[in-house]
């Protein structure tokens, strides 16, 4: 047995135990700290299975967004769980239904075909097409660039489903999502030095997207988390729904989408095709459009909509 | 056993114990939760048939990875939309449980919420 | 050369995962959240530091060295303010209940 | 080497798992809220000696995306415990 499948069954028992422990808990603070934990893992897992653009992914949504995200709401849910639980008939019966579609899936992964079907000599085939070295960037934003260009519009459509969710009396206050508690100096100083650097990080992250893992996605994801991090020790204030510059950056990045994908027909005659000689340099003034209005929707999806006064 | 099936079965078992917690699950955060762990195994088990693609010099068949990137994008979406609503109910009527009968008495009741958050 | 650079970073990996050791030990062992949140992040940032340097003797160039030690700075950064933080919500949530 | 770093990283997973498991049982929320701190940096030893291993240097990024997010969690906590709860002047 190989060091490599040792670490492999470790991580799988590390991150079903704690799977468990998010289901199981009794008060929703400890099921979130152990949620939080259970996205680390999975960027490990993301490693392990080759996909590293997944990891970075998962890395930077499950360690940033998403965690503070939910902790946030679980502070300010104040509900518990009440004095009885679901019945125990519902209990078994959703434990014999889960354990049935748990062994469905187990019996088709253990069945799959082998040889595995693939597309990946395909993707392989078309890169010098576009320009790009990275396939995964390569399917995101040409091979399948409608579905890349859909999942921003439904990104969109969350922020304005967020903000449709500010009570009448409070359209265009500014979002307090973490209350107005004094500065903490530690985290100002963590603030200070961190967000430059992060920037960085999240630009360097877009830029070898192009050949090597990253993306838009994972550099604004992280890009967000910088913003979040300066609003979260007080040195900028959120930016209320009404601003105007926020929404022109909101939309930038699949306006400029939507707009390359229409200039296909008059330049290479159909939606959304690259004319070859112009395509790496139109993905990549593309990913860095993107990459801002991500940042941006990734905000304000963490921030939230402004909150009625008291 | 290789260690693509070994990560297809934990995938597999974290789909259940995410639909298992979906269902019985009391508070709606905690659905949420349960709902997001479901997605992680869902992508698990998609990683690994990504990761039995690998050909042509790649580590895994670029086609289902990119799409695992796009839904982890539109999960996180859903995630954030289902915690602003769940926080606005919270909002209104100080509990985010659908069972009316186990409010106290001088909770505001769901029908009576000003939901719309209109002017008196 | 080579077999120096790899005894070097047996050497060093091996002490940083001696300090993980501690620093499980010293969690599993200390009787308040202030000495574990000190085994936490004094133990594991040390074997961090560790692994780092006996990893810099296998980086492909410079440039992937440097990118090593700025990951170990940035968990530094990260472990000194979650610690004082956390510290403080400890000593908060102690006063609030006796 | 690569059997040896694959080795050292089993290693450093199943001491971050032991303190996991004390970590996420408590008592108060603030231990908890070391899990992700704990696997911040358990996870960065993991993915830096894998990288190494395998020889998959883009790795190291995803390392370098943990380091810059390690502290967000416990940040987000104390902030979100240290204002009150707007709901709770509704409670009994």
């Amino acid at each position: 047995m190989s060091a490599a499948l040792i670490l492999d069954a470790c991580l799988v028992l590390l991150v079903l135990a704690v799977a468990v422990w998010t289901i199981a808990a009794r008060e929703t603070f400890p099921a979130i700290a152990g949620f939080v934990s259970y996205g680390l893992l999975l960027a490990i897992v993301w490693v392990r299975l080759s996909s590293v653009d997944v990891a970075l992914t998962e890395a930077a949504i499950g360690g940033g967004a998403t965690g503070v995200l939910l902790l946030g709401a679980a502070a300010r849910l104040t509900d518990r769980a009440g004095r009885r639980p679901a019945g125990i008939g519902l209990r078994i019966m959703a434990g014999a239904l889960c354990l049935a579609i748990t062994a469905a899936l187990a019996f088709v992964i253990l069945t799959l075909p082998d040889p595995a079907p693939t597309l990946a000599p395909q993707a392989v085939a078309g890169l010098p097409a576009t320009g790009v070295g990275n396939p995964i960037t390569a399917v995101l934003v040409a091979y399948r660039g409608i579905d890349t260009l859909l999942e921003k519009i439904v990104l969109l459509l969350a922020v304005i489903g967020v903000w449709c969710l500010t009570p009448d009396d409070s359209w265009g206050a500014l979002p307090a999502p973490w209350g107005t508690a004094r500065q903490d100096d530690a985290i100002v100083l963590l603030a200070r030095l961190l967000a430059p650097v992060g920037v960085v990080v999240g630009v360097y992250i877009v830029w070898v997207g192009a050949d090597d893992p990253g993306g838009a996605f994972q550099g604004g994801t992280i890009l967000a988390a910088m913003w979040l991090l300066v609003m979260m020790a007080g040195l900028i204030a959120p930016l209320p729904a009404t601003s105007r510059r926020l929404r022109r950056v909101l939309v930038a990045g699949p306006a400029l989408f939507l707009a390359v994908a229409f200039a296909g027909f008059a330049m290479s005659g159909d939606f959304l095709s690259y004319p070859p000689a112009y395509a790496k340099w139109l993905i990549k003034l593309i990913e860095a459009a993107l990459t801002l209005s991500i940042a941006a929707m990734v905000g304000v999806l963490v921030i939230g909509p402004a909150v009625r006064k008291r | 056993m290789t260690a693509e099936q070994l990560y297809g079965l934990c995938g597999a078992g974290l789909v259940g114990l995410g639909l298992f917690g979906l269902i019985t699950a009391e508070l709606p955060l905690r659905r949420i939760v349960a709902f997001n762990l479901l997605g992680g195994g869902a992508f698990v088990v998609f990683g690994v048939i990504a990761r039995r693609g690998a050909a042509a010099g790649l580590g895994g068949d670029p086609v289902p990875q990119a799409l695992i990137i796009t839904g982890v994008v539109v999960g996180f979406a859903a995630t954030a939309l289902a915690v602003t609503l769940v926080r606005r109910l919270h909002e209104e009527t100080g509990t985010t449980k659908f069972d009316q009968d186990e409010l106290p008495p001088e909770t505001v009741k769901l029908s009576d919420a000003t939901l719309s958050g209109g002017n008196p | 050369m080579s077999l120096l650079r790899d005894l070097f970073t047996v050497l060093m990996v091996s002490a940083g995962g001696f300090c993980f050791l501690a620093g499980t030990a010293g969690l599993l062992r200390f009787p308040d959240a202030l000495t574990r949140l000190h085994a936490l992040t004094k133990a594991d940032n040390l074997g961090l530091g560790l692994i780092v340097l006996g990893l810099i003797a296998q980086a492909p160039g410079p440039l992937g060295a440097l990118k090593l030690v700025a990951v170990w700075l940035l968990a530094q950064l990260a472990g000194a303010t979650a610690t004082q933080v956390l510290a403080r919500a400890v000593r908060a949530e102690g006063r609030d209940s006796p | 080497m690569g059997e040896f770093l694959t080795g050292s990283a089993c290693f450093v997973l199943a001491m971050v798992a032991l303190g996991l498991v004390r970590i996420l049982r408590g008592p108060a929320d603030a231990d908890r809220i070391m899990a992700p701190q704990l696997l911040g940096t358990g996870g960065i030893a993991v993915l830096l000696l894998l990288a190494a291993a395998t020889g998959a240097p883009a790795v190291v990024d995803v390392a370098l995306s943990l380091a810059l997010l390690a502290a967000f969690a416990s940040v987000a906590f104390v902030l979100a415990k240290g204002s009150p709860a707007p709901g709770k002047a509704d409670e009994p």
